[in-house]
């Protein structure tokens, strides 16, 4: 019975998750530039409940829009672990999943889920509004299924991201 | 513009080479690179566009060159100086050129020039925590410090 | 007793309720005078929640959680000084006075838990909210005082009985009314004057190290805080309302035309703005003091 | 107050223009100390060039200013170009032009938009980004992409105008025309605006030459210096115009001076459509990617960005791959010898607009 | 306009922006509502795997190292064994990609595209690499242009003498490129290697270009002798498969492989400056018997490889076919001599006027020698019992020529008749040409040639043919020779032709039928037989021929080493191709060969 009500706690929570979801506002690479004419006023995509806001504490979402430096990277793990739970990782286009255009470059990550947990990839390069919209739905279906489980990754595989971290942040 | 090229050739030590209508290469040797800079904003090249290096690996030298522009002749100079690879060291031009100064970090960081009289020059600049040779150099390997550093992902079926 | 009780209760829901109307209209009306849709209609309550429901909570030891506690606890308890149509529990005289005193509650309360925090956005941010009152609290306290003089009593209630039959504030004293918008409208912190949180200079200055429950009693907080900026405005201006509906459309229309000019204004810098209160509202409100000494 | 703190704004602040990072030191609220932090975006771009081909180069080179891409295609371009010894046929100058007008336009209606959002003003950002996308769907309708065109390559450009584009270019600026009496209404003719900027972040012109600064910054305090005039590129040479300057050299003279610019660019589309010959290859015969070499060679090649001078420095050492390509960004002189210098004074809450008034653009620097 | 009119602020204009509070919002709903995707959209690939032919030149040109090249069979199976293509297909990671749509501009036959489509997420990391197939449903986006286009896509032209002047004598008609021209051709090759599989010795093509476009010729000309002993004269002469499989073919013009190999040994007086790696005698001994491309290819390599070869030529000049059968104005004979002469420089004995089984007995070389290689090739004319053909103004194209080229025989009647429709009968008609041009200048001559085949199955190569009929050579295409008509005087009066039904049957073998009632005269004095050749054998004792096993087809059967069914003896070129039979692929089975002889000599040990 009590198990029963977690559950049902669970699923109305993550029926409010999806529908408000507030990202930070954090441009770590050129992605970021489909960002604001997806934000504003030609697709603006507060219609489904998303805004962008300025902490890592008040956001719910992460877009790692493209590439990461690894001196980003350092910013960018403060920022994912200063985000309260549950938190949500979206990687942007090509570089995000293996390096993209800057596959040979020294400075640049290959590949963000062995640093952070991803939720979901957008291919692109780099997304267009329709598509990063079309991600930002089918991270609510996530949500809204329980998939979305990059922040409970984190927590259990902490071992092995921060092993992975150390590797490249020395 | 033929004016000025003569005001030019008329600085000790320079080599004046024109590639075509408003560019102009001024060779220089290391001692007189400061002079000549000096002497060149005298005569108008008043904005420096681009401080950087060229890896000449095969000489084992450095080139070092300045982009300057001259706004009332509407001409850019690029002013050229070898120095030594094993032994990189340049004085610092921001005394001449304020924007140097970041150049010079640049090149002093990607590089590995000793810039003397830049007291910023050597500092962490772009690059954070880096301890390998300065990348920009032709002998620093892109791709293995990257192979060795990062992990690709499907590099099984990948040839690199 | 029991109907005391129950007022204690539907009060503070009533004033939560109006200002997160205020919140939606808001969202919308910003949504189309920026040439887009915006959000759904009941966005806020989802955001809320969502905040209420976060798994985690960063806190930065007692008093940084209890800043938002002791700032819901002050806007809530100034909720009762306000007298609504049908519901009156803590009006007696001199409620007014007491009513600005504990306005002043919500921003000290955010001051304690956010000078907790190492950030200095924080501080900056609470420095910043700290002056902002000091700004408009002088225009707003000479206003008061003409009102008190107008009608010779510190009561809300007497003074929004004093107003029936059309004669309010407003047309019997323009000048304050005047003044007491714009300084309401600074209270509410909207362009120009969101200087507290601006986004690109402190980046949300206080709230900027909360998140999660926290973050949601700020915001329980805030539409407080809107219904308490306006019922007063409304109460001392616009003659207050005889019923419900009145009085929501009259806190409406005090907060669309405040919504429209929110839209169109760029931001004061802090000296600026206190600069600002303290000239031209201060002097109108001195003018409206001195014509209501002289009548 | 003597005590003085420090302060971050970015990388990850909204104040910042992009992935970047300025520590400030305030004594109360006023700047003492400005230190740049750039790296954030560095992404090796001149070293990776170094290892493709020059036709490969195409797919890095839009990425090193992410607002603008297209000027650095152009520049890029011109380099190889130039030490090819490549005459460009007419008609591609002509849609180069209008290409690197209509970025300018979509880069300038961008800066409004963060610059009034800088200044709180968030319902002009709300619509001049929403403006600047009909021109990214203009771009998408010639090459197939928003932001990253890769339409300007070395030998002219990668197409011809599709059908009837030319005239959607023309009511795009016609509708551009019209936004901008909103805009002028809301912002540049808003009694705050004048009050934030007048006499704010003032660069004049002595020391805008000393240090070297170009662009906007240039022409807000007298200068009127601009590539597409003294050294013009594609089809500037053929048009007419004339560089806006005004004298105070203050964050309000930048701001107007950019949207005068803006002006100048709606004007230079429609001159050059009008006078673009209507027929006529755009490309000229190029040899072989993959085994096609540049001749030895130093180059310099310059256009104007909507930030200053952007220039390519390119050496070829006879081989299909360049030696060595130096980016030179309007903006690493903007930021570290003149944003470093300005902000000292300047009250925190005009820290980020006064970044943003110099058009500081990251990758440009951090490349 | 005006600055003075943004000099002062206003307070009250900002607030007509209000308006908009009233007017539709222009937001885009999306996906209630969408715009239209451009034509020229970069979204994610498209590939028609059938057309494609896995070059590869996709995954050379990608700046992001996106691409590589796959198995396609478990997703999608294509036609394995497609001529002139790889059997896989481009794989594509969107971990990679930069939608440069370079790899579309850059894909020769066009297969290749950018669909309409960039809306792809998943939550798996590993679901971005895939191989792009038409299947999926994607709308095609970016195509390439054929006006814009980075491939250069036209061939450099070559030089030839015209028709007028080269009839006059038999200097050749090619005049080679130039320098810059041939810069120019070889940079246009984009390196693929897709040529390589259509060169029987699969010469490493992508590479001798390579080195003719970075000017080391002598380089170039090393890559070249690895697999093919005889480059100038390949360079000459061969039927260029490689140029048939060019991935230019489906867009433009193919790559001129063959004369780039042309230019970059005519810039070699001789290879003694070529290094060529040689291995320490083996002290093995090896007997060639005949000395053309086969022999002269087997001997080489088995030199390079450390045995001692004895070549045994029955005719007074090594190079079999392309010293007695190649007319001097496609090959002169200087070139042969070089390339002859740089074998012999690598240590190969040749022994000129030898001839097995008269001078020296096979069985002696078998007892001699550790290993026998026959290449003695097709060196006899084929009769097709033609009725008169016992007139000693018919006589076979392979006689012909030989007189016409090493015993410099210049008399030709007026008008003559050749049968065959090969390459050899162009040869001889253009030969002929040659001659009459030169005793009569071509008044009131002819030659005409008759052909089973009709135009489009004609086994000449199109080069021949137009060259032929630009020398005024007269075709009879899908005229079958019947028999040949005599005057009363019992000189020819010319060959009566039939009319060909069809020259393959159903199941595609070579089985001509006519029609009886269709007949013609060709009318000429002089016929000479072009319809193939043959070998003979009659060098081999009986015994041991009875042992060596023969193809249906009537070949040598061979292992895929060269050996025959006797013990350490092997055979090549022409007596085991199966095919058309021309001396790139003697060359490279000859070459076969010697690594069998090798493989059989080591483990003989």
């Amino acid at each position: 019975m009590e198990k029963m009500t977690q559950d049902q706690v669970r699923t109305i929570a993550n029926m409010l998750r999806k529908r408000s979801l507030w990202m930070i506002h954090y441009c770590t690479g050129c992605g970021a530039m489909e960002l604001p004419p997806t934000m504003t006023s030609r697709y603006d995509m507060s219609r489904l409940g998303l805004a962008p806001f300025v902490t890592s504490r008040q956001a719910d979402i992460l877009l790692i829009t493209g590439y990461l430096n690894v001196k980003t990277l350092r910013r960018v793990i403060t920022v994912y672990e200063q985000m309260l739970d549950p938190k949500y990782v979206i990687g942007f286009g090509s570089c995000a999943l293996n390096g993209g255009v800057y596959w040979d470059s020294y400075a640049v990550i290959k590949q963000l889920d062995r640093y952070i947990p991803a939720d979901l990839y957008i291919a692109g390069c780099m997304p267009r509004p329709e598509a990063i919209i079309t991600a930002f739905q089918d991270l609510m279906d996530l949500i809204d299924s329980g998939k979305a489980d990059g922040y409970k990754r984190y927590k259990r595989d902490l071992a092995y991201y921060k092993e992975n971290q150390r590797k490249v942040l020395g | 513009m033929m004016g000025i090229v003569d005001k030019i050739k008329e600085i000790d030590g320079t080599k004046v080479t024109v590639q075509r209508e408003n560019r102009i290469f001024v060779d220089v040797e290391k001692e007189r690179v400061i002079g000549t800079l000096y002497s060149m904003k005298l005569i108008g090249f008043s904005q420096l566009s681009v401080l950087s290096v060229i890896d000449r690996i095969a000489d084992n030298q450095f080139e070092i060159f300045y982009v300057l522009y001259n706004r009332d002749e509407k001409v850019n100079a690029t002013v050229r100086v070898w120095i030594d690879r094993d032994n990189p060291v340049i004085e610092t031009a921001e005394k001449i050129y304020p924007s140097a100064h970041a150049w010079e970090r640049e090149i002093a960081e990607m590089f590995g020039v000793k810039v003397e009289g830049n007291e910023e020059a050597g500092k962490p600049f772009i690059l954070e925590n880096w301890n390998d040779l300065p990348p920009m150099r032709k002998d620093f390997d892109s791709i293995k410090y990257s192979s060795e550093h990062f992990v690709f992902r499907h590099s099984e079926d990948k040839n690199e | 007793m029991v109907s005391t009780i129950l007022i204690a209760i539907c009060v503070p829901l009533l004033a939560f309720a109006i200002g997160l109307t205020f919140i939606m209209f808001k969202l919308k009306i910003t949504a189309r005078v920026q040439r887009r849709y915006g959000p759904p209609i009941i966005q806020p309550i989802y955001n809320l929640l969502k905040l209420l429901l976060k798994e985690d909570n960063i806190s930065h030891g007692v008093i940084f959680s209890l800043g938002p506690i002791i700032a819901l606890a002050g806007s809530i308890l100034a909720v009762f000084f306000i007298p609504i149509p049908g519901l009156n529990l803590l009006t007696g005289s001199g409620d007014l006075i007491a009513l600005l005193y504990i306005m002043a509650i919500g921003s000290l309360g955010m001051a304690l838990g956010a000078g907790n925090t190492a950030n200095p956005n924080a501080s900056i941010g609470i420095s910043r909210a700290l002056t902002l009152m000091f700004g408009y609290d002088l225009p707003l306290v000479i206003i008061v005082i003409s009102v008190i003089l107008q009608y010779h009593t510190t009561n809300l209630a007497d003074i929004v009985a004093a107003q029936a039959n059309g004669h309010w504030t407003l047309w019997t004293l323009p000048l304050s009314a005047i003044v007491g918008f714009v300084v309401t409208y600074g209270a509410l912190g909207e362009h120009p004057f969101d200087i507290i949180t601006a986004p690109h200079e402190v980046a949300t200055g206080p709230m900027v190290e909360y998140g999660g429950k926290h973050l949601g009693f700020l915001m329980i907080n805030h539409m407080f805080h809107i219904y308490i900026e306006i019922a007063l405005f409304v109460d001392l201006f616009l003659g207050g309302a005889s019923n419900l509906f009145w009085f929501y459309i009259k806190m409406f229309g005090v907060f669309f035309i405040m919504m429209l000019c929110d839209e169109v204004f760029l931001r004061f810098k802090i000296d600026d703005a206190v600069r600002f209160f303290w000239k031209w509202p201060t002097v109108v409100a001195l003018i409206s003091l001195i014509i209501v000494l002289v009548k | 107050m003597s005590k003085s703190y420090e302060l971050f704004i970015g990388p990850n602040h909204p104040g910042i223009p992009g992935n970047f990072s300025v520590k400030i030191e305030l004594e109360g609220d006023t700047v003492v100390k400005a230190k740049g932090d750039p790296g954030y975006l560095h992404r090796a771009f001149e070293k990776a060039m170094e290892g493709r081909y020059y036709i490969q180069n195409l797919a890095l080179i839009p990425r090193i200013c992410v607002p603008e891409p297209d000027i650095n295609e152009a520049a890029y371009a011109m380099a190889v170009e130039d030490l090819m010894g490549i005459e460009i046929p007419e008609r591609a100058k002509y849609i180069r032009t209008i290409v690197l007008e209509l970025a300018r336009v979509a880069n300038l209606t961008f800066w409004m938009g963060s610059f009034a959002a800088t200044l709180g003003l968030y319902t002009l950002s709300q619509w001049s980004f929403g403006d600047r996308d009909y021109a990214l769907d203009l771009f998408n309708e010639i090459c197939g992409a928003r932001v990253y065109h890769m339409f300007i390559w070395p030998g002219g450009v990668r197409r011809d105008l599709p059908p009837g584009w030319e005239d959607r270019v023309l009511d795009y600026v016609k509708y551009i025309k019209e936004r901008l009496v909103d805009y002028d209404n809301i912002f540049f003719k808003n009694v705050m605006f004048k009050y934030r900027t007048k006499g704010m972040a003032v660069v004049t012109k002595e020391q805008a030459i000393e240090w070297g600064a170009t662009g906007p910054i240039l022409k807000a305090a007298g200068v009127a210096q601009d590539v597409r005039k003294d050294d013009p590129y594609a089809a500037y040479g053929y048009l007419d115009f004339e560089i806006p300057t005004l004298t105070d050299g203050d964050s309000w003279s930048r701001a107007m001076i950019r949207r005068m610019e803006l002006d100048l660019s709606l004007d230079l589309i429609e001159q050059a459509v009008k006078k673009m010959p209507k027929k006529g290859p755009v490309c000229a015969k190029m040899p072989n990617p993959l085994k096609g070499i540049v001749p030895a060679g130093e180059t310099y090649a310059k256009v104007e960005s909507a930030r200053g001078e952007h220039g390519f420095y390119m050496v070829s050492d006879n081989t299909g791959k360049p030696y060595r390509v130096a980016v030179r960004g309007a903006s690493h002189t903007h930021m570290f010898t003149i944003a470093e210098k300005v902000l000292i004074g300047q009250r925190l809450a005009d820290v980020s607009h006064t970044l943003v008034s110099l058009d500081i653009c990251p990758p440009e620097f951090d490349r | 306009m005006n600055i003075k009119d943004y000099e002062n602020g206003s307070f009250l204009k900002p607030l007509a922006s209000v308006k908009y509070l009233f007017k539709k919002p222009h937001t885009l709903r999306y996906p209630k509502e969408t715009k239209p995707v451009p034509d020229r959209y970069r979204g994610l690939h498209i590939n028609d795997v059938d057309k494609c032919i896995g070059c590869g030149n996709c995954r050379d040109i990608c700046p992001c190292a996106a691409i590589t090249m796959a198995d396609p069979s478990d997703i999608r199976p294509i036609e394995i064994d497609k001529k002139g293509a790889n059997p896989v297909r481009p794989k594509i990671d969107y971990g990679r990609c930069s939608f440069c749509a370079l790899c579309v501009e850059m894909c020769p036959t066009g297969s290749l595209k950018m669909s309409k489509d960039l809306i792809y997420t998943s939550p798996d990391a590993d679901a971005f690499v895939w191989i792009p197939l038409e299947e999926q449903g994607r709308e095609p986006g970016f195509t390439q242009s054929d006006e814009i286009t980075p491939l250069m896509l036209e061939a450099e032209e070559m030089e030839e003498l015209e028709p007028e002047v080269r009839l006059k004598s038999f200097e050749e008609i090619v005049h080679g490129f130039t320098e810059e021209q041939a810069r120019k051709e070889a940079m246009r090759c984009l390196g693929c290697g897709i040529c390589m599989q259509g060169c029987p010795a699969h010469m490493k093509i992508p590479e001798y270009i390579q080195a003719i476009f970075d000017g080391k010729h002598d380089e170039s000309t090393k890559f070249m002798l690895e697999d093919n002993v005889l480059p100038g004269i390949c360079g000459r002469i061969c039927t260029h498969r490689c140029q048939d499989d060019c991935v230019y073919q489906y867009r433009g013009d193919p790559v001129h492989i063959m004369w780039l190999k042309r230019f970059a040994t005519d810039q070699l007086e001789t290879y003694k400056d070529v290094e060529i790696a040689k291995m320490p005698s083996s002290g093995k001994k090896v007997a060639i018997i005949g000395g053309g491309p086969s022999g002269l290819s087997a001997a080489y390599h088995l030199t390079t490889m450390g045995h001692s070869v004895t070549i045994f030529e029955q005719k007074q000049r090594a190079g079999g076919a392309l010293a007695t059968g190649i007319p001097m104005y496609r090959l002169p004979i200087y070139e042969l001599d070089k390339e002859i002469g740089h074998i012999e420089d690598m240590g190969v004995e040749i022994k000129l006027n030898t001839q097995v089984g008269k001078d020296v007995q096979f069985e002696d070389l078998l007892r001699d020698y550790d290993a026998v290689y026959i290449g003695v090739g097709l060196s006899y004319g084929r009769s097709i019992n033609l009725k008169g053909e016992e007139h000693p103004n018919v006589v076979q194209a392979i006689d012909f020529l030989r007189e016409v080229k090493v015993e410099g025989r210049r008399d030709i009647t007026k008008h003559v008749v050749v049968i065959g429709g090969g390459n050899v009968a162009m040869d001889v008609a253009r030969t002929v040409a040659r001659l009459q041009e030169i005793k009569y200048g071509s008044k009131d001559t002819t030659v005409q040639t008759a052909s089973l085949e009709d135009w489009d199955i004609m086994p000449a190569s199109q080069e021949e043919i137009d060259g032929a009929l630009e020398e005024k050579v007269i075709f009879n295409p899908a005229w079958g020779p019947n028999q040949v008509i005599f005057n009363e005087d019992g000189s020819i009066k010319g060959l009566e032709v039939k009319k060909v039904k069809h020259v393959f049957d159903e199941s595609g073998r070579f089985n001509p039928a006519f029609y009886e009632d269709q007949k013609k005269l060709l009318e000429g004095d002089y016929i000479i037989e072009s319809v193939g050749q043959m070998y003979n054998f009659e060098f081999i004792p009986k015994e041991m021929l009875d042992k060596l096993e023969f193809t249906p087809r009537r070949k040598v059967m061979v292992d895929e080493y060269g050996e025959t069914t006797l013990p350490g003896v092997f055979a090549g070129g022409d007596l085991v191709e199966t095919s058309k039979g021309d001396a790139i692929s003697a060359i490279a089975n000859g070459h076969r060969a010697a690594i069998g002889i090798d493989r059989y000599l080591r483990d003989k040990k």
